[in-house]
């Protein structure tokens, strides 16, 4: 091969295209691009030019897309189809990790070996440059990492193609992603009647564009190149008045035009999963009968569905359609921006041209709200970083209520399990799946976790005896701030399953009780025989520098302590609010009470801190599920201040 | 039950006949050991079927149709689709046209491979169920279930799904395999041939009861190929030889009380007998040669005409038969240019048949001028064998009344099996009730 | 949890109402898993495939068919008593079925038009899901179920933990499958976006629209979806008829067929019906 | 009406009656003359525990002001026995059926503990709301805010948040 840099700018003759398919192909790597299958343009193997799309383009309009022969000769005269590169990096089911039983009832753990393809892609868009861009924020932007998604895009090469062909549903000049290839590409492709003026976007690019060794593109041919550009941009226009879109659409929040859409949309998906940016994954297991070896398998999901957003007890936070769809627009164009720093749409129309009754989402934003020019970053990767699951044994099963139990468990891991931050944990049983469950009590070798029998899944962790094993992932999420509290009075309010979350809090104080002024635990349960802790409660009391309140919702005549609602508990209370910080945990409408009377006794929002509930299914912000407003619950919180989540706290759908 | 009676007024009551598809009963009377009344009751729930489709176009209805019985959905489609594309005047592709036949094919597997192992051959051989034939002889049940199963394979390549398959409309097919598709099942019939040799030197060699009958066998037969869906109604004895279509020139449906499915008779009011004996005999010249070959060497075929316990062996001869052709028309693909042919809705009648595993299932529909049905009558195969079976009891019941109970009925509910009843079709059997008077 | 090893092998039992066999069929069509699941699991009840015959008491019970006779209701109302869970399957027990269509007509004219002797045939006015009568523990849905679900269920069964059933959309299977949307790219009506999945995208990846086995979705938008059928060339009455199908007694479908006067069993002819609206009425056409 | 017992610490002088007022939540803040008022309806009496100070559905004669101690508001739920809806804790009142025609308890009260109430008299604080309708103007916005308390926290056991 010739080591002269020849020209930085060839021209490759369309007779010769053949050549550029094959050197793509060298050390047995995948060639994907445009082919024709089933009355639309999809992304195939290419072998050969005649796979290719000759002369073949697509009219576009929402809910309609038809294949037409143009009759020329061109291999590219087309707009991007149904698929995304989004299948290739990023593939819409994935055998995730694999957990085994063996008959001593021992678990284990690991990752599903695979096959990563070697892939190059030709005929990528700037669109579609620019939303592999925002994947790569995604997936690599950390703290967490998808090595799967890191291995996939890292062994594919990007062969871009400029744009000449907008069709009647592109809008990428309004989000500033195209028509124009600026980077991110190995090589750039713009096409003319009679060949490709051909340039390189990176040192592999360079060196396949040394291989085809070219003549000089002449200066004809380059200007003819931008021509088109200008042209393409020119088609497309400005369909969306640009500025301010984020703030805009999150004022927008009670528009009646949510409604409006709900009552056209389908919610059939159809536009997150043409999207090319739309990450969202649900898990699910599959086993043998005996539940002995099971995989679990991630799948492409979508925040239209109702399983979505509907949380371990049945309850579900975004009930209606227009909910869901509100989630969407506003995740894509705004909230997106506050997790990624970058919009997560870059205009290429699929969810405009796939919708099957023809939904315009630039319609839409132009009713809802004005979008904003919006910068798109290149996505660097953070270090490689994914929670690994660690077998943890049970030491002691301690019931705490009828249906309620409480697992010591530990590790024999070298490390010091209490030092580690996090709220939660996802515990894993084979053939199960994961739930998250908030630790109840730290400790060095691993922790304490308190777990109501509800659904299948805790009632067989409730189940589970001492030398049982199951899978623990490293401590998640951002917990209680109780160094904020030092120097403070200290507020601790748990209603129900509230109180397990905020244990460790008292663990700490009670550790540190110097640091800090006087301390309150208010704990309310169902019924007296529904109360959590009962001696330990007993103990903090006992002490004489804790006060501990108790009441329950009902009783029978045996229950001479306090019955009402956890409020009850201080609604007479004369203590001063204004020098506290309050920690609340428990049903949202309960906090909701809790936070109002805390607001009577002088608690600002900025020192009022509370738990949410959200269906959680990676616990490290991948998936998707776990969003309110702008945050994801499992890695921003579970733990924010009143005053974090403003607006959001207690609005209905969100 | 009285022990002291002579066994020739023994009277006796059967609770239940299972292993078939759906619900009824069998009513005997016997007097002095004879006979003297076999009337089947049929329990099965009405489903309407002929009104549901009127209005309908006829693509809905070949899905619609395909839900009378999840055992046969291809009869069903297959005499619909014949009935509306000679309305319609559409020649069908000749490619497209095989690969129907293979979609035949792999019902034809799927329903033998079921009737032989799983319902069948434990009347046979003395057990309850495959499963319980499965604790003494896995093997041979195993054999069954991967029979079955390609056949089930072959029915989602080219179907969509083993029941109720999605693919047909009128004028070919919705959707045409790649060869590459097809290529893939080859290994698996090419093992499926073997076993289905099996099957039958396995039958072969079961004792089936004597009881042979002079009988009317009736089915398709075509000039060139094995009868499936096309050629004429003709019967063994040749005195009926008439077009697909005019069936009822020579056949008419009775409603008999106690039963929710219609009757069949000849015109003269007798009985007959569809299904693979009738075809075996009837066809036996346009087998494939395997199975041709393979059915000489059992040397049934004069059994298998008369005696219907050696119904099992046409099965047998029949797997052989479609395991063959399948792997024939999968080599000889091309695949074809469309689906289906293009056609214009016009005003008319015709009437269609084609042959269920279990016999021939014969359909008449009219449309208006927009396609949409306006008429329909579907005469399933078991409701068509309901009279001979009911023969068939009077003629053998003496013979068994000498058995005990036990005995006596497991032989009853063979002979019944025998005609691999598909009652949702007709309707199902079950409490057989015999007495003595 | 590899709980079948050490627990009693639950006892199970098939029963079957008015329905075509199919979805108990594929309890045998599970040649892989069958023998493995008769190991685990007691099959007391399954007449269509044993002479063996047992009464209740059953930890499980699999209901096809929906309730069109009086027997059939009896049966059920006894199932129920015998049964700690009772599942139906298919889209007869669930929705009511094909023959379900009828419960729009006039029972007695529908009778007299099939049978010379209509005073021979007992049945009910109407064809209804199991859940019309009795409580239902679960539901595997489908026409014919799934051989995927009945081996997930069997298995969350022995295994103790929730079977993982689908709510979504068959648009979601088709776009994982990458299939092309055969309503957006070839103007074929598809009932996918209402429907629940559970076939794999089976239609649509045969080059045809999905016509509902698995019946309504969650918030199944109908009117929304009829709209677009009509906008773009599908006279109403055919439209309609594009739900009248195996779920079609199911709500939302069942408000919508009566709406759009595609009730099953008549002839109407919808207002201006050209040869052009009945080339597009073809489910299989283009439009 | 229970009975007062043992060696009654029966200090009814006006005064120490207008300072028990001023100790509790429900009368603290108010205007002498109303305090004195009140003090003139008022008599104080001790309970042992388990004392049921009310019955529900008999007349209720006087509103009682929890000084210390608990008392327990009970209905009866057939198959369930006596179920405890709420606990009156000090400083706030009970028997405001006194003051709502048809004047009978809603509920049985009953203490908990040793309790040491100020009792108002029912009919003569009525009289008293009925002629001095200053009296009425500070009392009434007392006797709604504990109303409206038990009201929205009734609403939230009634929603039976924490059976999750």
């Amino acid at each position: 091969m010739t080591t002269v840099t020849r020209s930085a700018i060839g021209f490759l003759p369309r007779a010769d295209f053949q050549r550029l398919i094959d050197l793509l192909s060298e050390d047995d790597r995948t060639v994907i691009g445009p082919t024709v299958a089933d009355g639309a343009i999809v992304y195939g193997e290419v072998r050969a030019v005649s796979d290719l799309p000759r002369g073949i383009g697509a009219e576009q309009a929402p809910g309609s897309y038809r294949l037409v022969d143009r009759g020329n000769d061109l291999l590219f005269a087309y707009t991007v189809g149904p698929t995304s590169w989004k299948r290739f990096v990023f593939p819409p089911t994935l055998a995730v990790s694999r957990s085994h039983r063996d008959e001593d009832g021992h678990v284990s753990f690991g990752p599903v070996p695979k096959e990563i393809p070697k892939l190059a892609f030709l005929g990528v868009r700037a669109c579609e440059l620019a939303a592999l861009g925002v994947e790569d924020r995604v997936f690599l932007g950390g703290p967490y990492t998808d090595e799967d998604y890191r291995a996939r895009r890292t062994r594919s090469l990007v062969v871009a193609v400029q744009c000449a062909e907008p069709a009647g549903t592109c809008f990428c000049t309004s989000m500033g992603t195209g028509p124009g290839v600026r980077s991110g590409h190995d090589l750039l492709l713009i096409e003319l009647d009679d060949g490709f003026v051909v340039t390189a976007g990176s040192p592999v690019g360079s060196a396949i564009l040394d291989q085809l060794d070219l003549e000089e593109a002449s200066a004809d041919q380059i200007t003819a190149g931008s021509d088109q550009l200008a042209a393409a941009r020119q088609r497309i226009g400005d369909p969306v008045v640009a500025a301010g879109l984020h703030d805009r659409l999150m004022a927008k929040l009670d528009s009646p035009r949510w409604a409006d859409v709900a009552e056209r949309c389908l919610a059939c998906t159809n536009c997150t999963a043409s999207c090319p940016t739309c990450f969202c994954t649900s898990v699910s297991q599959r086993s043998d009968l005996d539940g002995q070896t099971s995989v679990t398998e991630r799948r492409w999901e979508s925040c239209f569905t109702k399983g979505f957003s509907t949380v371990a007890l049945g309850g579900n936070f975004r009930p209606r359609v227009q909910d869901r769809y509100r989630q969407w627009l506003t995740h894509k164009f705004a909230t997106w921006i506050d997790q990624f720093g970058t919009s997560g749409c870059v205009g290429c129309g699929r969810c405009i041209t796939w919708c099957p009754v023809g939904i315009d989402v630039r319609e839409e934003l132009n009713v809802i709200a004005p979008p904003p020019q919006v910068v798109l970053g290149n996505g660097k990767g953070s270090e490689a970083h994914s929670p690994r699951t660690s077998v943890f044994r049970v030491d002691a099963a301690r019931r705490e209520t009828q249906d309620t139990v409480t697992l010591t468990l530990s590790t024999p891991s070298g490390i010091d399990w209490s030092k580690l931050h996090g709220e939660f944990v996802m515990v894993s049983v084979p053939a199960v799946g994961s739930v998250p469950i908030s630790i109840s009590r730290r400790l060095p070798t691993g922790m304490e976790l308190t777990i109501r029998g509800v659904g299948p899944a805790s009632t067989i962790l409730t189940g589970l005896g001492h030398g049982a094993e199951v899978g623990l992932s490293a401590p998640l999420g951002r917990g209680w701030p109780v160094d904020m509290a030092e120097d403070h009075d200290v507020l601790i309010v748990g209603g129900g399953m509230g109180l397990p979350p905020l244990r460790p809090v008292v663990d700490e104080i009670i550790e540190h009780r110097a640091k800090f002024g006087e301390v309150r635990i208010y704990h309310g349960a169902r019924t007296p025989g529904d109360l959590l802790y009962a001696e330990e409660l007993a103990r903090w009391a006992a002490r004489g520098d804790l006060e501990v309140g108790v009441t329950v919702d009902r009783a029978d005549a045996t229950w001479l302590g306090r019955v009402g609602v956890v409020t009850h508990l201080f609604d007479h209370a004369r203590w001063d609010g204004t020098k506290a910080i309050a920690f609340v945990c428990g049903p949202e409408r309960m906090i909701q009470a809790t936070v109002t009377t805390l607001a009577l006794h002088g608690v600002t929002s900025d020192r009022i801190f509370v738990s949410m509930e959200r269906h959680m299914e990676c616990g490290v912000g991948l998936c998707g599920h776990c969003q309110m407003g702008p945050y994801f619950v499992c890695k921003d919180g579970p733990v924010f201040s009143l005053a974090q989540l403003g607006d959001v706290f207690g609005r209905e759908g969100i | 039950m009285t022990t002291e009676a002579p066994p020739f007024e023994r009277a006796f009551r059967v609770e239940g006949i299972t292993r078939v598809e759906g619900e009824g009963s069998l009513h005997l009377v016997v007097r002095g050991g004879a006979v003297t009344e076999a009337r089947l009751k049929i329990f099965e729930a009405p489903r309407y079927f002929e009104q549901l489709v009127v209005g309908r176009h006829p693509d809905q209805v070949l899905d619609i149709v395909a839900r009378i019985c999840g055992i046969c959905p291809e009869a069903y489609q297959m005499s619909a689709a014949g009935a509306f594309e000679s309305i319609f005047g559409v020649d069908v592709d000749p490619q497209v046209r095989a690969l129907r036949r293979l979609l035949y094919a792999g019902e034809y597997i799927e329903s033998h491979g079921l009737h032989v192992y799983l319902l069948h051959a434990p009347d046979f051989l003395g057990y309850a169920s495959a499963i319980d034939l499965a604790k003494d002889h896995r093997a041979i049940v195993e054999q069954g279930l991967a029979l079955k199963k390609v056949g089930n394979d072959l029915m989602r390549t080219v179907g969509g799904r083993a029941i109720h398959p999605v693919n047909v409309r009128v004028g070919g097919l919705y959707h045409v395999p790649s060869r590459d598709e097809l290529l893939a099942m080859r290994p698996a019939l090419a093992t499926a041939l073997q076993q289905a040799k099996a099957t039958l030197d396995f039958v072969a060699q079961f004792q089936a009861p004597p009881f042979e009958r002079d009988v009317r066998l009736v089915s398709l037969r075509h000039p060139t190929e094995y009868p499936l869906f096309a050629g004429r109604i003709v019967s063994y004895d040749g005195s009926i030889d008439i077009a697909i279509g005019d069936w009822r020139t020579v056949f008419h449906e009775e409603h008999h009380e106690g039963s929710n499915a219609l009757h069949a008779r000849t015109a003269t009011g007798e009985t007959y007998q569809l299904g693979p004996s009738a075809r075996v005999s009837i066809a036996a010249d346009q087998l494939h040669p395997i199975a041709r070959e393979a059915l000489d060497r059992t040397g049934l075929a004069a059994q298998i005409a008369r005696n219907p316990f050696w119904s099992i062996a046409a099965r047998g001869v029949e797997l052989i038969h479609y395991c063959a052709e399948a792997i024939d028309i999968i080599d000889g693909y091309q695949r074809p240019p469309r689906p289906f042919e293009p056609w214009t809705p016009r005003a008319g009648a015709a009437g269609w048949g084609s042959e269920a595993p279990r016999g021939t299932c014969w359909h008449h529909w009219e449309t208006d001028a927009r396609g949409m049905v306006t008429h329909a009558q579907i005469v399933p195969p078991t409701s068509q064998n309901q009279g001979q079976i009911e023969a068939d009891l009077r003629d053998f019941a003496p013979a068994v009344l000498g058995l005990d109970h036990e005995a006596a009925t497991r032989r009853l509910e063979q002979l019944i099996r025998s005609y691999d009843p598909c009652i949702s079709c007709a309707t199902h059997f079950l409490d057989l009730t015999v007495e003595g008077a | 949890m590899g709980r079948a090893a050490t627990t009693p092998r639950p006892r199970l039992g098939v029963v079957k109402l008015a329905s075509c066999d199919g979805c108990q069929l594929m309890l045998l069509d599970l040649e892989d898993e069958l023998l493995a699941i008769a190991e685990r699991i007691d099959i007391v009840e399954f007449p269509e495939a044993s002479t063996h015959r047992s009464s209740g008491p059953y930890d499980v019970v699999l209901v096809e068919g929906s309730v069109s006779t009086p027997e059939q209701l009896e049966q059920i109302l006894e199932v129920r008593r015998e049964a700690k869970l009772l599942v139906t399957i298919g889209a007869c027990a669930t929705a009511g079925g094909i023959q379900a269509m009828r419960n729009w007509r006039e029972h007695d004219a529908f009778r007299a038009a099939v049978y010379a002797h209509p005073e021979y045939v007992d049945s009910l006015a109407t064809a209804q899901p199991v859940a019309d009568y009795v409580k239902v523990d679960a539901e595997l849905r489908g026409c014919p179920i799934s051989a995927e679900q009945l081996v997930e269920f069997v298995t969350a069964l022995l295994t103790g933990r929730r079977a993982n059933l689908p709510d979504e959309a068959v648009c979601a299977d088709c776009k994982r499958a990458g299939r092309v949307c055969v309503m957006v790219a070839r103007g074929i009506p598809c009932l996918g976006p209402v429907t629940m999945t559970g076939c794999g995208s089976l239609c649509p990846g045969f080059d045809r629209g999905c016509y509902a086995c698995f019946g309504p979705r969650e918030q199944a938008n109908v009117a929304s979806l009829s709209r677009e059928f009509i906008r773009t060339g599908l006279p109403p009455v055919e439209a309609g008829r594009l739900f009248a199908g195996f779920t079609g007694y199911a709500e939302p479908f069942r408000a919508l067929v009566t709406e759009l006067g595609g009730v099953p069993g008549t002839t109407a002819v919808p207002h201006a019906a050209s040869a052009a609206d009945t080339a597009a009425a073809r489910p299989g056409g283009t439009r | 009406m229970p009975e007062t017992e043992g060696p009654d610490p029966r200090t009814d002088d006006t005064a120490s009656l207008v300072a028990l007022l001023n100790a509790t939540w429900f009368g603290a803040n108010l205007l002498p003359e109303t305090q004195v008022r009140l003090a003139g309806l008022a008599r104080r009496y001790q309970a042992a525990a388990g004392t049921t100070l009310l019955t529900e559905g008999q007349l209720a004669n006087e509103i009682g002001i929890v000084l210390s101690g608990r008392v327990s508001l009970r209905t009866l739920v057939p198959e369930e026995g006596w179920i405890t809806i709420l606990t009156v804790e000090p400083g706030d009142i009970f028997g405001q059926s006194a003051l709502v025609p048809p004047y009978r308890s809603t509920s049985n009260v009953v203490a908990l503990q040793q309790v040491d109430v100020l009792a108002l008299d029912g009919p003569g604080l009525r009289a008293a709301l009925a002629a001095d309708h200053d009296l009425a103007a500070q009392m009434y916005p007392r006797v709604l805010q504990a109303m409206a308390r038990r009201l929205s926290a009734t609403r939230l056991q009634m929603l039976d948040l924490l059976a999750r």
